[in-house]
């Protein structure tokens, strides 16, 4: 019974947006309407519980004291004060509880929240990634190495590729006569990407898109129960 | 003479042509086809001396109120946001650049709901003939029928792998990726573990797991277990050797990472969901000199790994290994319908190439919905 | 005191990032503070965003000003709520009612959309006769197209051995797909030299002047 | 003991590494070489599409990314919205990732002190924030954009927004360009508001997503341009006649790619040597 029902739902669900797909004549457009605006009220609930779920996880860390749990009040403290300053002023144009904040905002230059996320969200997160930078140029010189026929022709592309996109490219090959203008690098570089990029691209886009109407059409009939989860 | 006749000839061809642009300024508002009833589809026909237009629509009161002015000689405009059932009252003007001169031109349309969107019938067809295939072979599948799906290339690289680390006595390195169960990445990659467990047993190997996600451990340990008993050597597992590790993106690198250059496992596995930690996981494994089998369906993080591991899955290919192993019937089934749809697809591509070449034009339309 | 406040920002961002880069020599208690920061500050965006931008517009405004015209929503409101639910092992069952929507609802749309755009529209693209253009690169060009998508979904084709005739399409196809992800790493490349760029120019410029 | 010295080597190795990548981009950073870039075909389809929208139009950007793709895609965003607003376009900024929304407050302050703050919120533009649910959200937008976005992020009501006066749905729009950072983002705008109702779509995506959407760049004009990565929003600042960050970021990454080629190519010969090595002592040992 307790998967039986989810079940229907997902059912009425998928034939719902199925139906009013085909069929625009009234009241199935009205459905499809309701559900999706339904749609974002439930998913915006989801992300409550996403963060709820994160921190309650952090703080059965620190109760259990599992190794480095220090840092863990860091993830609390600065998840406490990011929410309340947010709630209390809002943020950019959005007022909060006790209104705009215009005095606070005043001495620190933004809203509380804003200047949190400008001075510390901000380079934490583009910092975070620009690390990646660092591990690409450590696996160029140590694993990017020329081995089977088909990793070369991988790298080789890469490598016109690399060169391709940058500014001195168009001086490496200017030498190369009109008539054979297509060999220029950036020019050749536009070749790779509109023409072999875009077929072995679109093959992966076409072998996908059946793969999702395969699960999606197992998740509508029930055959697919498995985000019902320990239903084994 | 002659020339007398040809003058007369273009002459008349002249008035006719002069004739019929002036004589068919046209405009017509129509119900949009196929839609919801909100949308008026407006085209006109003008003579050149004109190089303004606007249309207007009549509101309540009977008053025209402009709605669009783009002009050109012929064209149309989609107006868009109107209630269905409703009789709506247009008027086109055309006019010169002083206005010294104008026309207008009447019509009036009443907008309708549809019962069927004509231009979706050949979403609808090929949707039901994807669909039936997917649903006809999990049937047969479910009723035991044996259906044939070929050796994926990569896998006949665990026997060779698992080989190598027993030779040398090191353990073998197998990644979940790091998606939480949810994902069926996770799930393939499990159910790929589990005859890798199942080999690894066999040949008496250590077999290290480390997990991203704790609901990922208790999975894998399941199913490490599983493959330790149909080798016949449930008393070798050692349920320590699956681990949690962080849930944390780069913190469980760096600790797979340590893994690999402490205790340099001979083979290394590295299947399911990887987003940028591919690279770095797939750099160390290679500078240890392990044999390395990689697979995801991230489209980005393959080349990663094809460049730095001896064998990829590429893609679809991930799932394909794990319906192979697991012979479970929906994934089979589903895999065996959607290989009818690529099928499919290629007769298409095909056939209307060379229609296109042949010249007939209608087969490519079809598919952009135009009949 | 504004001014001040940008300065007192500027170190803080300069901190924070050096606090990560501080990972490429070691992992170190820096770099897991900095984390967890994150980690933290994320997720109260998130959630002030959710409540700001859509529980409050879409839902409790409209409940509260024009209950009449909108007690339907308290439907969805309750299947939030028991969205919820799944924080307790117990009630965990309860989700799977909105949980069972949300699913229905994608599943279904996922496939009308991309079987539109991704199957019927690209086959549709590939459909091109080659020999209609002038130049001889985009007759080259469009052949690659037809042959590399083909063969590329016949790579993906797992009911046939690949074995005699059948072995070429299936090796044209993953030389393309060779093609392509060395297209996608040179990509990769630039975008990750990318973000490394933003962040030394934050340090350069904002933070140490050596840079106008 | 052989695994400790591997370990340190490996690490020893990977630090040197790092430092020199840090010079290659810090240092043409500092001294910029002068480089120049040219346009290519994707950029300018995009640039087109703008360019030959007429006045007036409502448009939508929608602000698919968070700060950690920003040096890839606020150049872009800065760049749209300049030329939107040249060409006096409505622009109707919307988000799918929640950080999305206060990027695209940043990108407009920024554009606005080009234009001397003459555009005016709410009729030349307007914010109406963050919506989850990527495709679904879109596809309500086709039936009802109020309903989807009752208030800004100002909380002003829907109705009293100018410049949303006369759209009901998204059909109005113009053209929706998506800067896109990964998932929801200008997959679902090509899927939904292209392939279902018709508006053309134009994208900004990161470097490593672009290829990916490719495909879509064909005769159905699924995508009409595509701008991929710094360099493409370097040939939009160029096609608008300025340099922007994205120009000056040029410098840094061309040479960042000659000294990653010049990594592969090191590592190669390191590889070629190695084995070359090990061949010979085999040949010793074997004698």
């Amino acid at each position: 019974m307790k998967s039986k029902i989810p079940q229907f739902l997902a059912f009425i669900s998928g034939v719902v947006i199925l139906v009013a797909a085909f069929i625009p004549h009234t009241p199935f457009g009205m459905f499809e309407e309701t559900l999706t605006n339904w749609f974002m009220i439930i998913s915006s609930f989801a992300i409550l519980l996403g963060q709820s779920s994160l921190i309650q996880s952090n703080l059965a860390k620190i109760s259990q004291k599992a190794p480095d749990w220090k840092y863990h009040i860091a993830t609390l403290v600065s998840f406490g004060a990011m929410l309340i300053f947010g709630l209390l002023w809002g943020m950019e144009n959005t007022p909060g509880i006790l209104g705009q904040g215009e005095k606070i905002a005043e001495n620190l230059g933004a809203k509380p929240f804003d200047y949190l996320f400008e001075y510390a969200f901000m380079p934490l997160s583009s910092t975070m990634f620009s690390l990646l930078a660092f591990y690409i140029a450590s696996a160029a010189y140590r694993a990017f190495i020329f081995k089977t026929f088909e990793s070369n022709l991988l790298l080789i592309t890469a490598v016109i590729v690399m060169l391709g996109r940058t500014s001195f490219a168009t001086v490496l090959t200017s030498w190369i006569p009109d008539s054979l203008h297509f060999l220029r690098l950036p020019e050749l570089t536009d070749f790779i990407m509109q023409y072999p990029n875009t077929a072995a691209q679109r093959a992966i886009l076409i072998s996908a898109a059946l793969g999702v109407v395969g699960a999606s059409l197992r998740i509508i009939l029930g055959i697919e129960r498995s985000y019902l989860g320990g239903d084994k | 003479m002659k020339n007398l006749h040809l003058i007369l000839l273009f002459l008349l061809i002249g008035i006719f042509a002069f004739a019929t642009s002036e004589g068919t300024e046209t405009y017509t508002a129509e119900d949009a086809p196929w839609d919801d009833g909100t949308a008026v589809l407006h085209r006109w026909n003008l003579s050149a001396k004109w190089e303004f237009l606007s249309l207007q629509k009549a509101d309540s009161l009977g008053v025209y109120q402009e709605i669009f002015n783009e002009f050109s000689p012929s064209g149309q405009f989609k107006e868009t946001g109107l209630n269905p059932d409703t009789k709506y009252q247009y008027r086109l003007v055309a006019y010169n650049k002083e206005r010294s001169d104008s026309t207008s031109l009447f019509s009036e349309t009443t907008t309708q709901q549809q019962w069927f969107a004509m231009n979706k019938l050949p979403l609808l067809i090929l949707l039901v003939i994807v669909c039936s295939s997917v649903l006809y072979y999990i049937l047969s599948a479910r009723k035991g029928k044996e259906l044939f799906i070929r050796r994926i290339s990569g896998l006949d690289s665990i026997d060779e792998a698992i080989g190598r680390a027993t030779e040398k006595g090191k353990p073998i390195l197998f990644v979940p990726g790091i998606s939480d169960l949810g994902d069926i990445q996770t799930i393939a990659a499990l159910n790929i573990l589990n005859q890798v467990a199942m080999k690894s047993a066999e040949y008496g190997t250590e077999i290290l797991v480390p997990c991203r996600f704790s609901m990922v451990m208790s999975a894998a340990r399941e199913t490490v277990k599983d493959g330790y008993l149909k080798a016949g050597k449930p008393d070798a597992y050692k349920e320590d050797n699956i681990f949690y590790v962080t849930d944390d993106q780069f913190g469980f690198v760096a600790g797979v990472d340590g893994i690999m250059l402490r205790e340099l496992p001979a083979a290394n596995f590295f299947l399911g969901a990887f987003w940028a930690e591919s690279l770095i996981l797939a750099e160390t494994g290679f500078t240890t000199g392990a044999i390395q089998t990689a697979g995801t369906g991230q489209p980005h993080q393959l080349p990663f790994f094809v460049v730095s591991c001896d064998y990829t899955l590429i893609g679809e290919e991930l799932y394909a290994a794990s319906a192979y192993l697991s012979r479970d019937p929906q994934q089979l089934g589903s895999l065996k319908g959607q290989d009818f749809g690529k099928l499919l697809t290629i007769i298409l591509i095909l056939a209307g190439i060379i229609a296109e070449i042949a010249g007939l034009g209608w087969f490519k339309n079809f598919f952009e919905g135009v009949f | 005191m504004a001014e001040l406040m940008k300065t007192i920002g500027i170190w803080l961002s300069a901190y924070f990032t050096l606090s990560i880069f501080s990972f490429l020599y070691k992992d170190n208690p820096f770099y897991k503070l900095a984390e967890q920061i994150f980690v933290g500050l994320s997720a109260a965006y998130w959630l002030v965003y959710t409540i700001y931008n859509i529980l409050i517009p879409n839902l409790f405004n409209k409940l509260f000003t024009d209950f009449a015209n909108n007690w339907i929503l308290l439907i969805p409101m309750v299947l939030g709520i028991m969205m919820l639910m799944r924080m307790f092992p117990k009630l965990e069952w309860v989700s799977r009612y909105p949980m069972a929507i949300m699913i229905g609802t994608t599943a279904a749309i996922a496939m009308l959309l991309s079987f539109q755009s991704d199957f019927l529209s690209q086959i549709a693209a590939t459909i091109v006769n080659p020999f209609k253009f002038s130049s001889p690169v985009d007759i080259v060009g469009t052949i690659l197209i037809i042959i590399g998508t083909i063969c590329g979904i016949y790579f993906f084709y797992f009911s046939k051995k690949p074995e005699g005739f059948y072995k070429i399409p299936s090796k044209v196809g993953i030389w393309f797909l060779m093609v392509s992800f060395g297209a996608s790493f040179g990509y990769t490349v630039m975008a990750r030299i990318s973000l490394l760029i933003g962040r030394l120019d934050f340090l350069l410029r904002d933070w140490l002047h050596i840079i106008k | 003991m052989s695994n400790d010295i591997n370990l340190t080597k490996t690490l020893r190795e990977r630090r040197i590494i790092f430092l020199l990548l840090v010079l290659a981009v810090a240092i043409p950073i500092i001294f910029p070489l002068g480089l120049k870039t040219h346009s290519t075909p994707l950029t300018e389809k995009a640039f087109e599409l703008i360019e030959s929208t007429p006045a007036g139009s409502p448009v939508i950007i929608s602000f698919d990314y968070d700060p950690s793709t920003v040096t890839e895609l606020q150049p872009m965003a800065i760049a749209i919205i300049e030329h939107a607003w040249r060409k006096n376009h409505k622009i109707i900024a919307m988000a799918m990732w929640p950080q999305g929304s206060q990027m695209a407050d940043m990108a407009f302050a920024e554009v606005q002190k080009k234009f001397g703050e003459e555009k005016v919120y709410g009729v030349d533009y307007v914010n109406l924030g963050y919506k989850p649910g990527g495709m679904v959200i879109i596809q309500a937008m086709g039936r009802n954009l109020k309903t989807v976005f009752p208030k800004d992020t100002a909380m002003i009501d829907y109705d009293d927004i100018p410049i949303l006066k006369n759209i009901k749905t998204i059909k109005e729009i113009k053209y929706v360009v998506s800067l896109s950072a990964g998932d929801p983002g200008l997959r679902d705008w090509i899927m939904t508001a292209n392939g279902k109702f018709g508006i053309p779509v134009a994208g900004g995506t990161t470097a490593v997503s672009a290829p990916g959407f490719l495909p879509y760049v064909n005769d159905q004009n699924q995508l009409s341009g595509l701008l991929g990565g710094l360099k493409a929003a370097a040939e939009y600042e160029l096609l608008l006649g300025y340099e922007g960050t994205a120009s000056r970021g040029m410098n840094p990454q061309s040479v960042a790619h000659i000294f990653i080629l010049m990594l592969i190519v090191a590592g190669n010969i390191r590889v070629w040597r190695n084995r070359k090595k090990e061949k010979m002592a085999k040949e010793v040992k074997n004698g």
